[in-house]
């Protein structure tokens, strides 16, 4: 069982509301989704990732690739694939990284159902810095029209075991943030080095 | 044409059956006394076993029992079955690469990270990140930075370099982090990144890095001259340099760093002699002399009767695998091995590609597209085993089974059936190991050759060439056209028009080059885009079947002139694929010959000419016997 | 809930493949006992052959009202109206039953062809009562179709 | 481990026991505490509703303190069809102390608490089993499971969708006892081989095996119509409206989905289980065990003949809570005591410790459930394609030393390597030949010998993927049907296997596997609740591990014999 750590636990992240996300128009730009709870309610993923160091691999991976990014925070639901599909229908190129507090996260494209996806990376607790920073570099490519090979998705049995009651519980709490009928809003992260939240 | 019901006393049931490599098909027809031909239905199945051998038995009779059910025929009716003898020719393929690209002591960093950062060219000493604080200023440094940087540090610790008076000029990164340092940069300078062995790096040596803007390649680096100028070479140097130079060309970046010895070589790998016999000669080739070369040779010695390849050497290796297989293949329980010295390869089919290969020496997985040749070898066994199965058959049937006619000549007949076809007719049979011919002039008789090589060694030079290593997407490649998917709801098609789509496209084929299947585009894993894909295929099918279909046509056609071909019928497999029968009619124009895929019986398009021909020639034997009866 | 005719069968005649195959027939009118391996192989059997008529569905229904299962025995019932609906619109009837699948009019016409077309009061029955509730529990189609909950 | 002193290092220094404790696998398992108002609570919460039923004009119009325009379709459905409308007012005023007493009482027959079970509310129910201790839970189980034998179902699957691989782990399977055997796939296109392959190696294994192929229900429904599986289990029902609603079905489409079953004749159970509904986050602020008793009484409405549950994927969740686990022995006994038949679980990766993993499984081991495991991954867990399972190949021995230690009968018996052996390679052969005659890509000798021996996908040749996806696709365009295997079998020579499938396929034409718990013995008898009643009435009654099988279970891999200690007998 792999308990990734993150690499740079001295960075920490506030989400500025900067007024409510309108759809982009640019073609190059990636819209990052942010849960109700991430960076706010809970500071790390279901292993102790700092959403600060999800956040910097996201952007990097998305910069990297010549890629602008747009962070919204979705308010009015918990549920990974609304989520992500409300900000792929927000992006200027369609493409959208959808995240959960807990870790799990999404690129979503907006021409799809919203139940579909083009990768899903469902088991949290397998989620390291390095990854983000790989699913960030994916959903560039996709806005790109390039053709990226999927991130490679690992697998554990006795994550069920270990995770299944704790993801649970980070899901719930996610839930308890929900302001229902919100919608969703722009935010600018604002990272700062000092002692983890 | 339906099953006559009863007919006329001395009506004969007869079924041809042709074993092909990959199918057997079957051809049902009814003879009159009067010899007139009633074709009553055809079937096909999958051949059972290796061509030629008693494993054979079941695909015939399935194929032979699938025609009568369809035409309401009992086997009690059949009078006679009739068999093709199988030329036993069976080939088999082989590739070596020839050359290959060596750097020593990493002077050359010539990989293409998809995402370099900056622009223009740096020339420096390399010094490690770690000690850029203790560099005196003015001296142009280029930072090479370890694993484990983050971004952000790297960035903030060549600024302060920079602030300090140190003339940082350019920088190699382990991670993939090129764009993001250089965007944190107060000064730009070119960085190349995704080196995953930067440690081999030589430090303190002069280097220097290009980095040229999106959509441009490199001008520096790649020029001789340009290295001259950068090191301040003499022109032995600068010769010795030259391979880098090449190396380099086409890439968006490079770093080259001066060291002492350090080289990039180019070698051809000795692969040894081809040595063939034939026409009363013994020739040798070269086989890292390419393809024209020993194709050359091998037109000199024409016919063939043998070719070797010098013990010890690879393509020694590559002969004596393909004989070993052919003699398993021959081998029959119960009887003598099948001497390796009665294999005799009656052809070979040599084809130039390239494999893309990781440079050895290289410091960020280097990638080479090293020259290789591919072999298609044919091989002729004296033994034929047809007369087993044709026994095997009319055991399993409980009626007369014969060998009815050779292959080649059976074909023609079936050809001849195709509407708008007549003598002098050739047939190409484009196969899956072999491309064979047949000529049947205008007096009736008939030639036939066989040729090494067919839409096997097209398969295996997409998968080497697009290096997909993956024999099935290979196989999709070369069968069905391209596409680009666009968008979830459109795909470009690869004669540029565009496909809209109601259903949204599956995601895992979004943004991808596809292969249109019969079930829905499927995706091609390969990082090439779709013009370079289709290019590949392309030049594959051309430089075997173009050229085979040429070498073959020569062989039967009176005085080697094709000018005295009038009609040539494509048969077989690939006479089905999309562009393969117009590749070859357009290369035969040129000597004004009618050329097109078969639609034998007029129906069956080019499948079932060797069954149909079988009973074609047995009826003319019958009509022989009716005129001067034996005895 | 269901009053079905007082069981003829008893639990005692289970199982009936082994106590009453007499009163077992294929839909095809087979009995059961033409189901045998020369049938098979002379081709005399068709997959329709291996399918369970409606009155052994009725059958089975009278054992399990004789075992106190009403709810098992209704089942049944439904099942052996069924029997007569093609696979393909048994799955299409299934699919317009899910949420927010079929609006109150199609719910309607669904009940009415199981009634009218295949002679399924009982199946009918189902699908109206779940008509009534979806209707009462916003479960019936929206008019757009795709919205985040 | 270490037992030198640690270099000091800034952390507080920790006593070696802790640090040998601290390494202990159990610590590897995620516990929680418990959050009621959000239904993360196993069994006992104050915010589940208080029992209550009023009935007006044959309707039930007041449901647990709801009335009936407030129900939601979990409560209209249990009303209108679950609920037996005569009895509910009384039923459910009796003290639900007394029903506690019958459920255990050897005095009162299992008929007797059916007379009672059948009119109580879900908060009824569930303020019985309350009172109940996991002791009188398993003695309430031992009475109430509807057939008298129990029995037990395998997990036979393949890491690679390996068709040979299937169908050699599957008749090793039915050999070694189990009575129902599943599979699913990594690759869903694959579904068609790998259920022919289940089907013809577990009718090698032991005829009247029952096999299902755990897909979508269009394609689950097809396989089982074709026969080319024999039932369907993966049926999956939650206790709430609206994570009902998320699963895209409702009570009435799934009723509906089960007299389709029942009407092409196919054995089917719903699924379900503690933890779904919190887990997906909508639980509603109800305890685990009220919400499954809402799914086990919306089953009974439906018609259908049994349930899976035991919490089942979701066990995570209910084993990481207090109580859990008894909550998880509380909902099989009430899915047998309102006379479903019960699968009962023990089918997920549960703990890494091995200790827990077995006592997990002891509630319904020791008193016995018409499926012990649903189930257990006759494959190694690498290889199984539900996620890992609670116990896997290498468990084999010590579930079967557990039966013999407490003369428990878990289903499962040792077999003698070379019948083993004898039954993989005749299974692979017996696929190789229905491949052959329906012109699947062919099975190697090189397969055959692998499967003869294999442990895993891993000790197999690989297969052309390819050319097995379009195979499994003909299967479906041709029409490929559970006829045609049994054609392909008698025709290659395998005349029992064949005469084994055939009489499976029978059975759906007689429909005798519809009825309760209905199993096929060795000599193809259906085995159910009505002809194998569990009439369970104190010590000495209802089912005995004695006779012929107790000789059965007595057998283990190594045992010295009596009568010459040198020797091992088996």
């Amino acid at each position: 069982m792999t308990t990734p750590t993150a690499t740079a636990p001295d960075r920490t992240v506030s989400l500025r509301e900067v007024g409510p996300a309108r759809r982009g128009t640019r073609p190059d730009e990636v819209v990052i989704a942010l849960s109700p709870a991430f960076a706010g309610h809970f500071s790390k993923t279901i292993v102790d990732v700092p959403h600060a160091e999800v956040l910097r691999q996201l952007l990097a991976g998305i910069e990297e690739q010549g890629v602008t990014a747009r962070l919204v925070r979705v308010i009015d639901t918990a549920d990974l694939a609304a989520i992500s599909h409300t900000a792929a229908r927000l992006s200027g190129s369609g493409i959208s990284v959808g995240v959960l507090s807990r870790g799990t996260t999404m690129i979503h494209q907006k021409d799809l159902p919203r139940l579909s996806n083009l990768e899903l990376f469902p088991q949290s607790p397998l989620l390291d810095a390095p990854v983000f920073r790989m699913i960030g570099s994916n959903a560039a490519q996709y806005a790109k029209g390039e053709h990226p090979q999927p991130v490679p998705t690992r697998n554990d049995q006795m994550a069920r075991p270990r995770w299944q009651a704790k993801a649970a519980l980070l899901h719930l709490k996610e839930f308890d943030c929900i302001e229902a009928g919100r919608d969703p809003v722009e935010v600018e992260a604002v990272f700062s080095r000092g002692t983890t939240g | 044409m339906g099953a006559r019901e009863g007919g006329p006393l001395g009506e004969r049931l007869v079924v041809g059956v042709d074993i092909g490599n990959s199918t057997t098909e079957a051809c049902l027809a009814v003879v009159a006394p009067d010899g007139s031909i009633t074709y009553l239905g055809t079937d096909l199945t999958r051949t059972t076993g290796v061509k030629g051998t008693p494993d054979n038995t079941e695909g015939a009779l399935k194929a032979i029992r699938g025609t009568l059910t369809r035409a309401g025929r009992s086997a009690g009716e059949v009078g006679t079955v009739l068999l093709n003898e199988a030329t036993p020719v069976i080939s088999g393929l082989a590739m070596e690469t020839i050359t290959e690209t060596i750097i020593t002591e990493s002077t050359m960093i010539g990989h293409n990270p998809t995402t370099p950062g900056g622009e223009g060219l740096g020339v420096g000493t390399t010094r490690s990140i770690a000690e850029l604080g203790e560099r005196q200023p003015g001296e142009p440094v280029v930072c090479v930075v370890p694993h484990g940087w983050d971004f952000d540090d790297v960035a903030a610790t060549l600024n302060a370099a920079v602030a300090a008076g140190v003339d940082v000029v350019a920088a190699i990164l382990a991670g993939d982090d090129a764009v993001l340092v250089t965007n944190r940069l107060t000064r730009p300078i070119p960085v190349v990144d995704e080196v995953s062995a930067v440690e081999k790096v030589p430090l303190g040596m002069l280097a220097a890095v290009e980095v040229a803007p999106p959509g441009r390649t490199i001008r520096t680096l790649s020029n001789s001259y340009g290295l001259a100028t950068v090191f301040g070479l003499d022109p032995a140097q600068t010769r010795q340099v030259s391979p880098v130079a090449r190396a380099l060309t086409g890439n968006r970046s490079a770093v080259v760093v001066r060291t002492p010895t350090g080289d990039v070589t180019d070698r051809r790998i000795p692969v040894g002699e081809l040595v063939l016999h034939g026409a009363g000669k013994t020739l040798r080739v070269d086989v890292d002399a390419g393809a024209e070369a020993i194709m050359e040779v091998v037109g000199r010695a024409q016919p063939l009767d043998d070719a070797r390849g010098e013990p010890g050497t690879h393509v020694g290796g590559m002969l004596a695998q393909v004989r070993d297989t052919m003699a398993d293949v021959m081998d029959i329980a119960g009887q003598p091995d099948v001497p390796v010295s009665e294999i005799a390869i009656r052809d070979v089919l040599a084809v130039d590609t390239f494999v893309p290969a990781e440079v050895r020496g290289g410091l960020a997985g280097e990638v080479a597209l090293e020259n290789a040749v591919a072999l298609a070898a044919m091989v002729r066994t004296s033994r034929s085993r047809m007369q087993l199965v044709a026994d095997l058959v009319s055991e399993g049937l409980g009626t007369a089974a014969e060998i009815g006619g050779v292959e080649g000549e059976m074909a023609v007949g079936g050809a001849l059936t195709t509407p708008g076809v007549d003598r002098p007719v050739a047939v190409l049979d484009l196969g899956g190991g072999s491309t064979d011919a047949a000529l049947l002039t205008r007096e009736g008789e008939c030639t036939a050759v066989h040729v090494a090589g067919a839409g096997e060694l097209v398969t295996k030079l997409i998968d080497s060439e697009l290096a997909l290593g993956d024999r099935d997407v290979a196989e999709g490649v070369k069968w069905f056209p391209l596409g680009k998917v666009e968008s979830f709801f459109h795909l470009r098609h690869e004669d540029g028009t565009v496909e809209f789509v109601d259903q949204p496209l599956p995601p895992h084929v979004f943004a991808r080059v596809v292969v249109l299947t019969a079930d829905g585009p499927a995706p091609v894993p390969t990082r090439h885009g779709l013009d370079h894909v289709r290019r590949v295929r392309r030049e594959a099918k051309r430089r075997v079947f173009v050229v085979n279909a040429l070498r073959a046509l020569r062989q039967v056609a009176p005085g080697g002139n094709l000018r005295a071909l009038e009609f040539v019928v494509l048969l077989g497999g690939s006479a089905l694929d999309f562009e393969i029968p117009d590749m070859i009619a357009d290369a035969l124009a040129p000597y004004g010959i009618v050329c097109g895929t078969g639609n034998v019986l007029g129906t069956e398009g080019p499948r079932n000419a060797v069954a149909s021909g079988l009973v074609r020639a047995h009826t003319a034997r019958l009509a022989e016997e009716a005129r001067c009866p034996t005895g | 809930m269901s009053a079905s005719p007082p069981p003829e069968l008893t639990t005692a005649d289970y199982p009936l493949s082994i106590n009453r195959p007499e009163l077992l027939h294929t839909p095809s009118g087979k009995p059961i006992t033409a189901l045998t391996m020369d049938a098979v192989v002379s081709g005399e059997l068709s997959a329709e052959d291996l399918r369970i008529a409606p009155e052994t569905l009725q059958l089975q229904a009278q054992l399990a009202d004789a075992s106190n299962r009403p709810q098992l025995a209704a089942n049944f019932r439904r099942a052996a109206e069924m029997t007569a609906i093609p696979d393909d619109e048994v799955l299409a009837m299934y699919n317009a039953l899910r949420p927010r699948a079929s609006t109150a009019a199609q719910l309607a016409e669904l009940a009415a062809r199981l009634e009218g077309t295949y002679g399924a009061p009982v199946c009918a029955a189902l699908v109206r009562e779940a008509a009534e509730v979806y209707a009462r529990r916003d479960l019936l189609a929206r008019p757009v179709a795709d919205s985040d909950q | 481990m270490t037992t030198a002193p640690r270099p000091t290092t800034a952390a507080p220094r920790q006593s070696l026991r802790t640090e040998i404790l601290e390494a202990r696998p159990v610590n590897l398992d995620g516990f929680v505490e418990e959050w009621p108002e959000k239904g993360l609570v196993a069994m006992e919460s104050e915010f589940d509703p208080a029992p209550s039923v009023r009935v007006e004009g044959g309707q039930i119009v007041e449901l647990d303190g709801r009335s009936r325009d407030d129900f939601d379709f979990m409560d209209t459905f249990i009303a209108n069809h679950a609920i037996d409308v005569e009895s509910a007012e009384r039923c459910t005023a009796m003290p639900s102390a007394q029903i506690a007493r019958m459920l255990i009482d050897p005095g009162v027959s299992r008929d007797e608490v059916l007379a009672v079970s059948r009119g109580l509310t879900p908060a009824k129910v569930l303020d019985v089993v309350k009172l109940m201790n996991v002791v009188e839970i398993m003695q309430g189980m031992q009475k109430m499971r509807a057939r008298r034998t129990p029995a037990n179902q395998g997990h036979s699957t393949s890491a690679r969708d390996n068709p040979i691989q299937v169908a050699a782990d599957a008749a090793e399977g039915a050999l070694r006892g189990f009575a129902e055997l599943e599979t699913t796939l990594g690759v869903l296109r694959y579904a068609p081989m790998v259920a022919i392959a289940l089907q013809v190696g577990a009718q090698v294994g032991r005829g009247g095996v029952l096999t299902q192929c755990a897909l979508e229900e269009a394609t689950e429904l097809e396989l089982g119509m074709r026969g080319i599986t024999a039932y369907a289990e993966t049926i999956s029902i939650y206790g709430t409206e609206s994570v009902f609603i998320d699963g895209d079905d409702t009570p009435w489409s799934k009723s509906f989905l089960a007299a389709a079953y029942a009407s092409r004749g196919i054995k089917m159970r719903f699924t379900s289980g503690t933890g779904s509904e919190v887990q997906m986050g909508n639980a509603e602020g109800k305890s685990m065990l009220y919400l499954e008793i809402r799914c086990i009484l919306m089953a009974k409405g439906a018609g259908v003949q049994g349930l899976q549950n035991g919490s089942i994927s979701c066990i995570g969740v209910p084993g990481a809570v207090p109580g859990g686990l008894r909550a998880v022995a509380a909902e099989n006994l009430v899915a047998s005591m309102v006379d479903l038949e019960c699968a009962s679980g023990n089918d997920q990766s549960f703990s890494h410790s091995a200790m827990r993993r077995t006592a997990r499984a002891m509630p319904q081991m020791l008193p016995g459930t018409d499926f012990v495991c649903s189930g257990y991954s006759s494959v190694p867990n690498a290889d199984n394609m539900f996620a890992g399972s609670n116990f896997d190949t290498e468990d084999f021995d010590d579930w079967n030393t557990i039966q013999r230690d407490f003369q428990v009968d878990g289903g499962l018996r040792h077999v003698r390597e070379d019948e083993i052996l004898a039954a993989r390679n005749k299974a692979a052969r017996a696929l190789q030949a229905v491949f052959a005659h329906l012109e699947l890509p062919p099975i190697t000798e090189d397969e055959i010998e692998a499967a003869t021996y294999a442990n895993s996908s891993n000790d197999y040749p690989l297969r052309d993927v390819l050319a097995d996806l379009k195979g499994a696709q003909s299967v479906m365009d041709r029409g490929i049907t559970g006829l045609d295997l049994v054609k392909g079998l008698e025709s290659a020579g395998f005349h029992d296997v064949a005469e084994n499938l055939l009489t499976v396929l029978r059975q759906r034409v007689s429909g005798d596997l519809l009825q309760t718990s209905a199993v096929l013995t060795g000599d193809f008898t259906p085995l159910s609740a009505i002809n194998d009643p569990n009439d369970y009435a104190g010590p000495g009654t209802g089912y005995r591990l004695q006779g012929e099988r107790w000789e059965q279970l007595k057998k283990l891999r190594h045992v010295t014999s009596s009568t010459n200690p040198e020797t091992e007998v088996g």
